[in-house]
């Protein structure tokens, strides 16, 4: 196999500049790399484009690098609860993208599948469709919307092998998996990293060839946005 | 009297069959999930990778990495499934999904939806309200007929920008349930002691309602 | 959950009539639906339009079928290995349909993903493309393939749980995930059949909500192809 | 002299650099993975869904769920990935396997490749040909030069049906290795002991070679 591990988070963010398009995993602050956004703080790289479905909240997730103001420009489905971002989008200091949910998933599955474009029949007739070609197939009208072009995805597995094979963990998979097919490379960070071989075959949740750099994350906080409870009885 | 939003959540909680899969929006939707006949097979899908969304953890058992839709903890029902988020819109896309209620801020009589966007406020975005709305087979929206200034939501056409087009067929709001065909609102239920000429000043867009039109029961 | 069992495979491939569109899961006679085709046999249901990698062999797989001559098409990508095909093919009995391999992979998976048409590379400037559109993405010319519309969908899985959740095993997954998602009807039969819950629903290849119609198949012959092996030294 | 299919492998073989994913067709392709040199990481994509795929299990231990594209029985090596066929293609189409080695009934002079169809022959299909073809980004044809009647099959253009247009890059034959490009054969080596006069004979389409074109080491 080729060995996919990178020593740390500094080996596996090199390379990554100024004005670069980077995808994010995660949903909502679940199944984000933690470890990379700390990393990309670091090094200050600036005017990033960021495809993410959401923007994290103010002191967590991509609300650390707009709180820096490293992103010029998001693509996202859902921005809420983030008063930075707010500001930024208010001042015209930040540009924003809203997409559908569905067809930012799609736009991600479509570059990992090779496929330059899709149809879907999200946004027709909304303002979403503006300059967009419709196609009526079946009775039915579709936009056609482009596969995304990054330079950069960097997504959050829970197990990954040195050959770079990841396997999610519940709802944390998300947008993960499609994401590290799409990035041209693609950053893993992951919370056990274990020998080739290890993993199950048949288990295997996004296989090694996608995967360019691959590295053992510390200190997950794993924050919950939402802590909904019921009382135990 | 008009309705409750519990009371909303209940009447449509009505309209759903045994062994579906239904996905519920943020806001009364998600309510509906309290009122699912005892006994159903629903399953509920979670547009974020969840097939068999189970009610909130215990205290002290909420696990970060599964979450819902609305980013609030969840847990999972026996013979639930996890996927990615290409393979969700997929069977959302693919109608495989047999009932989505959602939320909204206007509707037309001729079914367009707008409930994601208010030009001149913070706009969050549509999340996978257009997907949903564009894609489902079968969907009920569960809204106020009135707004807080007693302006009507029912519209001839929506003042709002949209979130789909021609997508609507049915609506239950505090007043009525509502089915939309033939370009207008049919009322099919009146809410208890709702009046016809209530539903008719609370009906900004062409409505159909029978002066015996019956009230619904719960 | 909804419980998706049948009694067994006669209640299984119930409504399977005659000039319907059925896909059939496996590559070769890996992952081969083989009581669903045992039972088709003994239906005698006619003209059927098969969508399948294959074709089977003389006597086994979807040859079976091909022998009593109950299949109108076949829309498969390489049917070697079949002398009773061969016979029909050249008398006109049989009607093929040859497509590339990742073109019907890809057909089927636009049809579970719900999106009418996909774009590919593959076939373009040859006798493939004929009579379909061309479009040029990124000075790249791609076919538009639509997706395909099939009645049932019969596939194979190593485990299934009530609910219709599957996991396959090794390369017999194969064409069975896509096909599963593709069918208006999908009918999964099993070696093992567990109670819902007794799965991991992270390792879980396809969801239950896909699958109408679950049972646990019988005296699975899981018959080897080309049997290539290296001396035990 | 003539290379053996043997040979043409081991010249193929060379090609294939250290930390590749190489996808290998049936026939000569199939043997090139005996050349590999010891100590490369080459990772085996076989398209109907293994990433890693091993030599072929000892007798006794084969296993009818686990075989390559050719329908062979194959082992897998430590740290493999099985996948679907949608996956598969998907990574052969966006470019993820670094190589692809097939063989060729023809191919001409502009790249393009005829191998799977003889008009008036039984056809049996494309299978993943087409799509590897239209989708590699480096693709090596292992093929025989000139058919058994002494014919070349490197030619101004195809007779056959095509596989795929413009596509082929580089080929290595019995006599020598081609490069294709600006419309013409470029020989770059001739098989030991094989003439410059003898590859002139056996190319149909545009060639250019130079007199002292270098004879190949393995």
């Amino acid at each position: 196999m080729i060995n996919k591990t990178v020593k740390n988070v500094t080996e596996a963010c090199r390379d990554i500049q100024d004005g670069m398009t980077v995808m994010f995993g995660g949903f909502g602050l679940c199944g984000i790399p933690e470890n990379c956004i700390a990393e990309l703080v670091k090094m200050n790289v600036k005017d990033l484009t960021c495809i993410s479905n959401n923007a994290g909240v103010d002191d967590f997730g991509l609300g650390l690098l707009l709180k820096k103001k490293q992103i010029k420009k998001m693509i996202s489905s859902y921005v809420g609860e983030n008063a930075e971002f707010e500001r930024q989008l208010l001042s015209g200091e930040l540009e924003v993208e809203l997409i559908p949910q569905g067809t930012l998933a799609t736009r991600c599955m479509a570059a990992g599948y090779g496929m330059p474009a899709i149809f879907t029949p999200a946004g027709v007739g909304t303002e979403v469709a503006e300059g967009k070609e419709v196609r009526n197939f079946n009775g039915k009208d579709y936009l056609m919307e482009y596969a995304f072009d990054s330079d950069f995805a960097i997504i959050k597995a829970w197990k990954g092998d040195t050959a770079g094979n990841l396997i999610y963990r519940s709802t944390a998979r998300n947008f993960n998996p499609m994401m590290a097919m799409a990035g041209k490379i693609t950053i893993a960070e992951v919370e056990e990293l274990v020998e080739a071989g290890e993993l199950d075959p048949d288990q295997i949740h996004t296989p090694g060839i996608y995967v360019h750099r691959i590295f053992q994350g510390e200190h997950y906080e794993k924050r919950i946005e939402q802590r909904t409870v019921r009382p135990k009885i | 009297m008009a309705l409750s939003k519990e009371q909303i959540a209940m009447r449509i909680a009505k309209e759903i069959k045994d062994n579906t899969y239904v996905n519920l929006g943020i806001g009364i939707p998600t309510l509906v999930a309290n009122y699912i006949p005892e006994g159903f097979n629903v399953v509920l899908q979670s547009e974020n990778g969840i097939l068999g969304m189970g009610p909130f953890p215990f205290d002290g058992e909420e696990d970060a990495d599964l979450i819902n839709a609305g980013k609030q903890t969840v847990t999972l029902l026996k013979g639930s499934s996890i996927f990615d988020g290409a393979t969700s819109f997929g069977m959302i896309r693919a109608q495989k999904v047999d009932l989505t209620i959602l939320g909204a801020m206007e509707v037309s009589e001729n079914g367009d939806i707008a409930n994601w966007k208010i030009p001149g406020k913070l706009v969050k975005g549509m999340g996978g309200a257009m997907d949903l709305v564009a894609s489902a087979k079968n969907i009920i929206v569960a809204m106020q007929q009135v707004n807080k200034h007693g302006e009507s939501k029912l519209l001839p056409a929506c003042t709002l920008p949209l979130t789909g087009v021609k997508c609507i067929k049915k609506i239950v709001t505090e007043l009525g349930v509502y089915e939309i065909k033939d370009g207008a609102f049919h009322c099919l239920e009146r809410a208890p002691g709702v009046t016809v000429e209530e539903i008719k000043t609370a009906t900004a867009g062409k409505l159909v309602i029978k002066e015996d039109v019956p009230e619904m029961t719960f």
